[in-house]
């Protein structure tokens, strides 16, 4: 029994009578999975619900991207009187310049609004604000169809069943809609129409100099901020020539070690969740508010201040401490992949489904990621890759509490070099860093100067497209209640597709 | 008369007047459908108008003796299995011709 | 009079336990630690419900989707009746009190399905066919599980069953039957593991997700109060109903249902929501059989060891 | 005495076997093979507690009333009395020698799981019938050896001779059984009880009428004669050596052939007091031996020529038994299940040592090489022979002395009948055993300790049986089932002079003619003997009946139903047409008329107010247009119109009814 | 107010219930309300059973039917290609269940009209409607409404939609003819009356009857049942239903 929904309930029980109960539902423009997977869990009296007919406060995560919006529209109509919009707009939404992104406060005026992205503000937010104003969401505009290729009825001597999952998709981190062809219960084939998280961050990256380069790579993918950062200034690094100290190479390797734990942990809260298995729910979420406070009081100073080209990197923070709930996050880990390996009644509901063949992977150019490895080490199937994905974890918190002890035990060197605004030298470079969901890959080309000094041509290779364009046959002739969790146990984050 | 009422509440006949109504429902039913799952649900209503006389004709004739009870069980059972029949009927003529209507069965006329 | 105040009494305490249903989910949800949020939460989530809009879809079967809740609802009271509080305690109690029971089982089926099917849309429809699926594969074996004990009494008065248990409860000789029917409970109610008719998250909420407000609440409340009957009827047939030493007849029944039903909900939390097929091959592949199994073992006991009469 | 109370366990144990494979557990075939050799070892360490208990003279009975439909109840009951406990002792020990025996012999069929299922349900069923104390107790385990041997005989359905043959016997025997079973149901129904005990008293009671109940014990020994394979139903019986030689050794010593002897035996004072069907028994039974022995003597097949040899014994004991003694009749069936068994079990040996032949040209010149498979072999065939050295002696001395008490001619065929057994016996053993070896026999072997043990220890208790039964004892056997073993000094010398004279020409003839299969000096006669004895047809007629009769019921459905239906849509349509034609014709002509007739009057008058009759005219005319075209739209070829029209034909009935009431 | 006259209202209401649920099973447009209707119908018939004191009948009765009912529903639902089953499959719910469209419609008389060359609809091209998918979860076919269509489009719809075959009236005229004939002859039949009540428990005795007299009937039903599911399976199975090869997806945000 952990005890989640602490946090919020600490006040006395009269005003806990006094608290109303808020049933949200979630708009993920992309950015927001971890956020709304940290938030579910946070206050029984803020309940997360899957249907918009049960709710009654609308949770929107900026940016939301043009093409959302009418689905957005259709939640919100759909929620009953009255109804609650907070919108949750933590990333600087001004900097994507090129692709214009939804203007939320347009579409809802009286809605209320977070600057900060953290679950305490949004909280205090929702519970100490007593006049909401109601919403009036505006009257859907035009929607474009999407024609489906149906197999005739007689090839299936029944009628074929359409079956719209998303755009809103509980299932992979950012919006993706899935269009199940079914007969009766079995999926017969599938579409996948993406898109809907697209910020047109590939265009803005030409002609980016090296700050907001720097800042759009974190926003790359915003659940893996450091791994975006780290593969940008690799690439820089090698255009310059230049060779970091071996210290700031580990204590960058240590910064990506625990950004992928903490990833495939809440994932894994995700995925649990997915599956309605209590016992693992709490486990993992419990893991992963540990580890991110853990995180947090970590570095002397938060890695996106450090991860800079010729940069040195600080030491890390009070370590007897650290090193003691690192331990203790280490061990239940270890606990966790046994669950997760052991467990019938998990193993019931994710055995034998969503096999995936190393041909297959291969032929879709798949070589690593831990899709990969459950292919290769495990049977390939959705619990292969639950417990390749807590291997993982086990073995990089194990790297990261080595690398700290060792951290801990030097004197730390941090003389920092305060870097001058150089510009992105001629040339050409492929860098790649391992991310949570495999490796990121970043090819720069740089031929000639001109303003504003950008490079001229950026190809960023990520994990998720070709798990993707794998999506479809590898739903097909699965059972409907599988495909969601066969495409949750992918990983499949879209703002990295999209981009 | 006797059989309309017994010791004050309905006797014999408004049962078996009901399961008449419901004969001719059912025949209706049977007769007027285009769907061949309805005919068989009017045929239905056709056997249940039966157990209705038959259950009828148990209280108000041998009340003493509970054979119709059993009658009725096993009539019951025997819808049951000739409904289950019939709906493999249909299925297998709906696979063949993508509908299930009987207008359109004319293998006879041709 | 007695005639009157006792479907009152009845339905009292069946809002009674369905609040005690809920709070104990709660607290799986959160931990024992958080009692205070467990006890208060439903109230606060039924309150909250009662002031929402109750909207019907476009499209949707009117007559039907409106009237699914008050169906369910009507089921349930309909069953609760024959529950035996107490010696004395029962509002209706027909020869045939325990087939009665479970035949009644299957309307609120029907509301479920009526539920899903009239508010026109694709989620509704699978809504439908997987309740309509479940229907057929659990009042099998939940039947037979509850003849072991009609065989043992050779009555089917759920007073009589009762009365018989005076010396040895049938659990003590019958626990596979009490695990099918345990089993099969969660299965009729849809319950955690077994509901994937209503929380599917593939149908969005599958047979409920049209419904919100006021009707959404009726659907809970009679969710929850068949659970708490078919746990109350499991401690009728195999925990010897009301027999307890000291205390009166009615509150030995409540403690052993709501301590049953904690039990069970207990047991169920650890499991993943199971997929529709494992349902049914649950259901006829295991259940099935080990239904028949348990028949016959108990026909054994009953000719051989005159436990029972 | 414990084998009072457990000896019902006899061939329950088989069956608990049966029903524990047949639930699945023949998945593995080891254990299979494991759980029904217990279970055979099981019974038969009961059935000789029963018979030690029955020489001690206890009786013991057990039933279990099986359903009471109709006033009359029906039970199943076992007994425990001399003959049944000696036939019982004698089954389980045979069955659990070939058990061991089978479980190493099919070590490598894939399927051995379900052939053990079937073997004990085969010995089950056997068991049952021969301790039946009641006769539909014995006619339903009848049945049940009957469908076991249909199994077992086509277990390996995927060649093409099992199958056919397992028909050919299925059938065979089956239209025995019917005869069996319309005697049985006599007898039942003129008695009123199914017990054996009162049946006979009733009969010995002279409770029947004579001629009745000369005419049931015809039916009763048809349905034994099919059994045990006599003429004219002994076809099936060469054919069934298709099966596994296991089966084939329990199916031709102890089980299927033995049944009818035993059916005859049980009921003996019946055929005792039934005396020209005793007569007809007695030739049925030599004749079929003397047919069985001619034909043993030119057959090329081992395993075939030990069938023939089958027919010829059980011939012989019909001819005891025929001939008035209970005892010989029942003193061959069980020292003949002894070395008959031995025997197969022996072929079989030989079979595997030859690479799967069975025809005598791939054998010869054995006896080096299998020594003691050639002992076991020799020392049967010496028994079957006739030849001293083993209990088979004194019952065919027995029974040919029974023969010479009734009638001398019976008594000379019976003596050549002999004589056949033992030429045949020689020839077979020195055409697997002497002579010059065939390729394959070049390096033929001694089989596995599994299977050479069983023979060798079934071997060892044929001459036991003549210690046992001679020396030790004197005649137990006279003193279990009562009676004395007829004796006749001189026919026991011709007899043994017969048995050796047969012997030498059966070895020396392979000396002679060292290449025959088949002696020449029977090349003739050969081929009269080497087939069905012209009974083919027959046989033809009652393998393939079983199969032509499904046609034939397919043919008639077809035929009849279809015929039906079509008739009875195309007398609909008729009807229909019909309608329509009437109405063209007719309505149409004589709407015709009235319009014309009409018109005329209407022109004639013209000057009356035209309107009012052209209206009425041209409705008339239309409303009997529209209705012809109403009723031909009749004729539609759908469904619910046919549907409609029956609908109305029962409205029509229920219209009737309500005139009857009414005029009531 | 006596209990004869509590029955009689009782038996009124039931039988009310019970005789226009079953013609409402025939009138509706919706396969689903048809099968609720004669679900209804059954039920009103297991209270006419308990006036009857036969309680264990009303229960069987109850038993039996509910769940075969929803089966039966969920079959029609399945393989109704006509509009009446199909509306969930994207076809404008109020065309049918509001207004007059909500009951059943009927064979449309006389010819059809002569076709349009531009926009006609057939049966096939409305299968294919429902195919195009405009919003999350509802469909909406808004391009199918009664008035917006030709007199061809709106004839072959009738075509499709209609629930009962041309021979209306003369069913009708028949059930109503046999069950006047029917009413006259119960009527007119004396009937032996006995005026008691049963007294037993009925459960335990037609349990005896069931086992000891009838029990051939009894076995022979339940080989009749064994039969009918070996029947039912065998002619319902259908071979593995084959997955085609999924469409290609199309990816937008993809640069090459």
């Amino acid at each position: 029994m952990i005890g989640s929904g602490k946090s919020g309930a600490r006040s006395g029980l009269s005003s806990r009578v006094r608290r109303r109960v808020y049933r949200y539902i979630g708009i993920d423009g992309g950015a927001g999975a971890t956020l709304l997977a940290d938030l579910a869990g946070r206050n029984p009296y803020l309940q997360e619900v899957p249907v918009p007919r049960h709710a009654d406060l609308l949770l929107i995560v900026e940016p939301i991207s043009q093409k959302l919006v009418p689905a957005v529209i259709t939640v919100a109509r759909a929620i009953p009187y009255p109804v609650r919009v907070l919108i949750v707009g933590g990333t600087d939404t001004t900097s994507f310049t090129d692709v214009p992104l939804a203007n939320l406060d347009a579409l809802f005026p009286e809605a209320q609004r977070v600057s900060a992205f953290s679950c305490e503000q949004i909280l205090q937010t929702v519970f100490d604000a007593h006049e909401w104003l109601d919403i009036h969401p505006p009257a859907l505009s035009e929607l474009e169809e999407t024609i489906i290729q149906l197999p005739t009825a007689r090839e299936l001597a029944t009628e074929p069943a359409v079956l719209s999952l998303g755009p809103l998709q509980a299932f992979t981190s950012g919006p993706l809609r899935l269009f199940l062809v079914c007969d009766g219960e079995q999926v017969l084939s599938t579409q996948v129409e993406t898109g809907y998280a697209s910020r047109g961050i590939n265009h803005m990256l030409v002609q980016a100099d090296w700050q907001q380069g720097l800042r759009l790579a974190r926003q790359f993918d915003p659940l893996t901020p450091i791994a975006g950062q780290l593969v940008y200034v690799d690439a820089l690094e090698h255009l310059q020539g230049w060779q970091p100290s071996i210290h700031v190479y580990r204590c960058r390797a240590l910064a990506l070690a625990l950004e992928r734990v903490q990833n495939t942990f809440w994932w894994l809260v995700r995925f649990a969740r997915l599956l309605a298995d209590s016992v693992l729910t709490q486990h993992s979420y419990q893991l992963a508010r540990d580890l991110a406070a853990l995180c947090s009081q970590l570095w002397q100073r938060p890695p996106e201040e450090w991860i800079l080209p010729h940069h040195s990197a600080p030491g890390v923070r009070e370590s007897k401490n650290t090193l003691a709930q690192l331990q203790r996050v280490l061990r239940s880990t270890a606990a966790l992949q046994r669950y997760v390996e052991r467990k019938r009644g998990l193993a019931l509901r994710s055995r034998g489904i969503g096999i995936l063949t190393v041909a297959q992977l291969k032929r879709s150019g798949i070589g690593q990621g831990p899709v990969y490895n459950a292919s290769e080490h495990g049977r390939g199937d959705v619990q292969s890759r639950l417990v390749i994905r807590a291997r993982d974890a086990v073995r990089d918190l194990q790297f990261a509490y080595d690398g700290i002890a060792e951290l801990a035990a030097q004197p730390e060197l941090d003389t920092d070099i305060q870097a001058v605004s150089w510009d992105i030298p001629i040339g050409e470079t492929r860098t790649e860093v391992v991310g949570p969901r495999g490796t990121i890959e970043l090819h720069l080309y740089h031929r000639e100067r001109k303003e504003p000094d950008g490079p001229t041509q950026v190809v960023w290779k990520r994990p998720s497209v070709p798990l993707l364009m794998l999506l479809p046959e590898l739903l097909a002739g699965q059972k409907l209640a599988d495909a969601e969790v066969i495409l949750a146990s992918l990983d499949i984050a879209m703002v990295e597709v999209d981009g | 008369m006797s059989w309309f009422t017994s010791s004050g509440g309905p006797g014999l006949l408004p049962y078996l007047l009901v399961g008449a109504i419901l004969f001719g429902i059912g025949v209706t039913g049977v007769l007027s459908q285009r769907n061949s799952l309805m005919i068989l649900m009017s045929i239905e209503i056709i056997i249940n108008a039966a157990i209705l006389t038959l259950v009828a004709f148990w209280r108000f004739v041998r009340p003493d003796q509970f054979d119709a009870q059993v009658f009725v069980i096993i009539i019951v059972t025997i819808a049951a299995v000739e409904m289950a029949s019939g709906l493999g009927l249909v299925l297998m003529v709906f696979r063949q011709r993508g509908n299930a209507n009987v207008d359109e069965a004319k293998e006879l006329k041709q | 009079m007695s005639v009157f105040i006792t479907p009152l009494f009845v339905v009292c305490v069946l809002l009674v336990g369905t609040y005690f249903i809920a709070v104990i989910e709660q607290l799986l949800r959160l931990g024992l630690r958080s009692i205070g949020i467990a006890l208060t939460l439903p109230l606060a989530n039924a309150i909250r419900l009662l002031y929402q809009e109750d909207l019907t879809p476009r499209g949707a079967d009117f007559f039907l989707f409106r009237s699914a809740p008050f169906i369910a609802l009507a089921v349930v009271s309909l069953v609760a009746l024959v529950i035996p509080l107490g010696p004395t305690l029962i509002a209706f109690n027909p020869s045939i009190g325990l087939f009665y029971f479970i035949v009644l089982l299957s309307p609120f089926v029907v509301a479920i399905t009526n539920a899903a099917w009239s508010q026109n849309s694709k989620e509704g429809l699978f809504a439908t066919f997987r309740a309509a699926a479940y229907l057929i594969s659990y009042e099998v074996p939940i039947g037979f599980a509850a003849i072991g004990p009609v065989m043992a009494t050779q009555s089917l008065s759920t007073q009589r069953i009762v009365e018989v248990q005076a010396g040895l409860w049938f659990v003590v000789w019958q626990p596979l039957g009490l695990a099918i029917y345990l089993i099969a409970a969660l299965f009729v109610s849809f319950r955690h593991p077994f509901d994937s008719a209503l929380a599917g998250s593939e149908l969005e909420g599958g047979a409920f997700a049209e419904y919100s407000g006021g009707r959404l609440l009726l659907f809970k409340i009679a969710l929850a109060a068949l659970f708490l009957l078919l746990m109350a009827m499991g401690v009728v047939l195999f925990f010897g109903g009301w027999q307890g030493p000291v205390l009166p007849g009615p509150l030995w029944f409540a403690l052993k249902t709501f301590a049953l039903s904690a039990l069970v909900l207990w047991l169920a939390h650890f499991f993943p929501r199971l997929r529709h097929d494992q349902m049914l091959t649950l259901s006829w592949k295991i259940l099935l059989p080990a239904s028949l199994l348990n028949i016959t073992l108990v026909g054994i006991l009953t000719l051989t060891i005159p436990v029972g009469r | 005495m414990i084998g009072v109370q457990v000896f019902w366990l006899a061939p329950l144990l088989p069956l608990v076997a049966f029903g524990l494979l047949a639930l699945g557990l023949s998945r593995s075939g080891r254990l299979a093979s494991a759980l029904a050799v217990l279970a055979m070892a099981g019974s038969t360490i009961v059935s000789v507690l029963g018979l030690v208990a029955a020489a001690q003279g206890m009786r013991a009975t057990v039933s279990l009333p099986w359903l009471s439909v109709g006033g009359r109840s029906l039970t199943l009951a076992l007994w425990l009395d001399p003959l049944s406990a000696l036939i019982a002792t004698l089954v389980s020990v045979i069955g659990f020698i070939v058990f061991v025996y089978a479980a190493s012999y099919m070590a490598e069929e894939p399927l051995r799981g379900r052939f053990f299922a079937e073997f004990s349900l085969f010995a089950g069923s056997m068991l049952t019938l021969v301790l039946a104390a009641d006769l539909i107790t014995l006619f339903l385990a009848w049945e049940l050896v009957g469908i076991c041997s249909y199994l077992l005989i086509g277990f390996w359905f995927e060649r093409d001779a099992p199958p056919i043959a397992a028909t050919k016997a299925f059938f065979t025997t089956r239209l025995a059984d019917l005869l069996l079973l319309v005697g049985v149901l006599l007898l039942v129904g003129t008695v009123g009880t199914g017990r054996i005990a009162p049946i006979l008293s009733a009969v010995t009671g002279g409770k029947i009428a004579s001629n009745l109940l000369l005419f049931i014990a015809l039916l009763l020994f048809a349905g034994a004669a099919g059994k045990s394979a006599q003429v004219p139903f002994q076809g099936w019986l060469p054919d069934a050596m298709a099966g596994p030689t296991p089966v084939s050794a329990f199916l031709h010593s102890a089980t299927m052939v033995a049944a009818g002897v035993f059916l005859v035996a049980r009921l003996y004072p019946l055929f005792l007091v039934a005396t020209p069907a005793l007569q007809i028994i007695a030739w049925v039974g030599v004749l079929t031996s003397l047919l069985g022995g001619a034909a043993a003597l030119v057959e090329t097949d081992l395993k075939r020529t030990l069938a023939y040899s089958t027919m010829s014994q059980v011939g012989l004991m019909f001819v005891g038994l025929g001939s008035g003694s209970l005892l010989a009749g029942v003193l061959l069936l069980v020292v003949q299940a002894l070395y008959k068994s031995t025997l197969f079990l022996a072929a079989g040996a030989v079979d595997r040592a030859v690479e799967e032949n069975t025809t005598f040209m791939y054998m010869g010149g054995l006896l080096r090489r299998m020594p003691f498979t050639a002992f076991a072999f020799a020392l049967s065939a010496a028994a079957l022979a006739g030849l001293p050295v083993t209990l088979a002696f004194p019952a065919k001395d027995a029974i040919l002395a029974a023969a010479w008490y009734a009638n001398i001619s019976l008594f000379s065929a019976a003596l050549v009948a002999s004589l056949l057994s033992a030429l045949y016996s020689a020839r077979a053993f020195s055409l697997v055993f002497l002579g010059m070896p065939s390729p394959t026999a070049q390096n033929a072997h001694e089989p596995k300790h599994g299977l050479l043990v069983p023979i060798l220890s079934l071997a060892l208790l044929v001459p036991l049986g003549l210690l046992v039964n001679a020396a030790v004892l004197g005649h137990p056997l006279s003193r279990l089932l009562g009676g004395t073993v007829p004796d006749v000094p001189m026919v026991t010398g011709v007899t043994l002079v017969l048995a050796i004279i047969g012997v030498v020409i059966g070895i020396g003839a392979r000396f002679i003619w060292p290449r025959a299969l088949v002696w020449p000096s029977l090349q003739t006669i050969g081929p009269i003997f080497a087939g069905e004895f012209g009974f083919k047809v027959l046989y033809r007629l009652v393998s393939h009946g079983g199969l032509g009769a499904v046609r034939i019921a397919n043919i008639v459905d077809h035929a009849l139903f279809d015929t039906l239906n079509s008739w009875a849509i195309r007398g609909l349509l008729a009807f229909v047409r019909a309608c329509a034609e009437i109405d063209r014709t007719l309505f149409d002509a004589f709407a015709g008329v009235v319009v014309r007739v009409m018109m005329t009057v209407v022109r004639a008058s013209g000057r009356i107010d035209l309107r009012g009759f052209d209206t009425t005219v041209r409705d008339v005319g239309q409303g009997i247009l529209t209705f012809s075209q109403r009723v031909r739209g009749l004729q539609t070829g759908r469904i619910e119109n046919y549907l409609l029209f029956v609908f109305m034909w029962g409205v029509g009935v229920l219209a009737l009814a309500v005139l009857v009431a009414l005029l009531r | 107010m006596s209990s004869g006259l509590i029955e009689w209202l009782i038996f009124l209401s039931l039988a009310m219930i019970a005789i226009v649920t079953a013609a409402g099973m025939i009138i509706t447009m919706s396969m689903y309300r048809a099968g609720l209707a004669l679900m209804a119908s059954f039920v009103a018939l297991a209270g006419l059973f308990i006036l009857l004191n036969a309680d264990l009948l009303a229960a069987i009765q109850v038993m039996m039917n509910v769940g075969g009912m929803l089966v039966m529903v969920l079959f029609m639902v399945m393989m109704m290609m006509d509009p009446g089953g199909e509306m969930m499959w994207g076809m404008k719910r109020d065309m049918h269940m509001r207004g007059p469209g909500a009951l059943s419609m009927h064979m449309p008389s006389g010819p059809p009209p002569p076709e349009e060359q531009e926009g006609q609809l057939d049966a096939g091209a409305m299968s294919d409607m429902d195919v195009q998918e405009t919003e999350v979860g509802g469909h909406d076919m808004s391009d199918m409404e009664m008035g917006s269509m030709t007199p061809r489009q709106n004839y072959t719809m009738m075509v499709d939609m209609a629930m009962s075959t041309a021979q209306l009236p003369w069913a009708i005229v028949l059930g109503v003819v046999s069950a006047l004939l029917l009413v006259i002859l119960l009527i007119l039949t004396p009937w032996p009356l006995a005026g008691i009540a049963p007294t037993q428990d009925a459960s335990r005795v037609v349990g005896e009857l069931l086992l000891s007299r009838y029990m051939i009937a009894f076995e022979g039903a339940a080989l009749l049942i064994l039969a009918g599911i070996a029947g039912a399976v065998l002619l319902a199975k259908r071979e593995r239903s084959r997955v085609q090869t999924p469409p290609e997806t199309k990816q937008r945000g993809e640069q090459p």
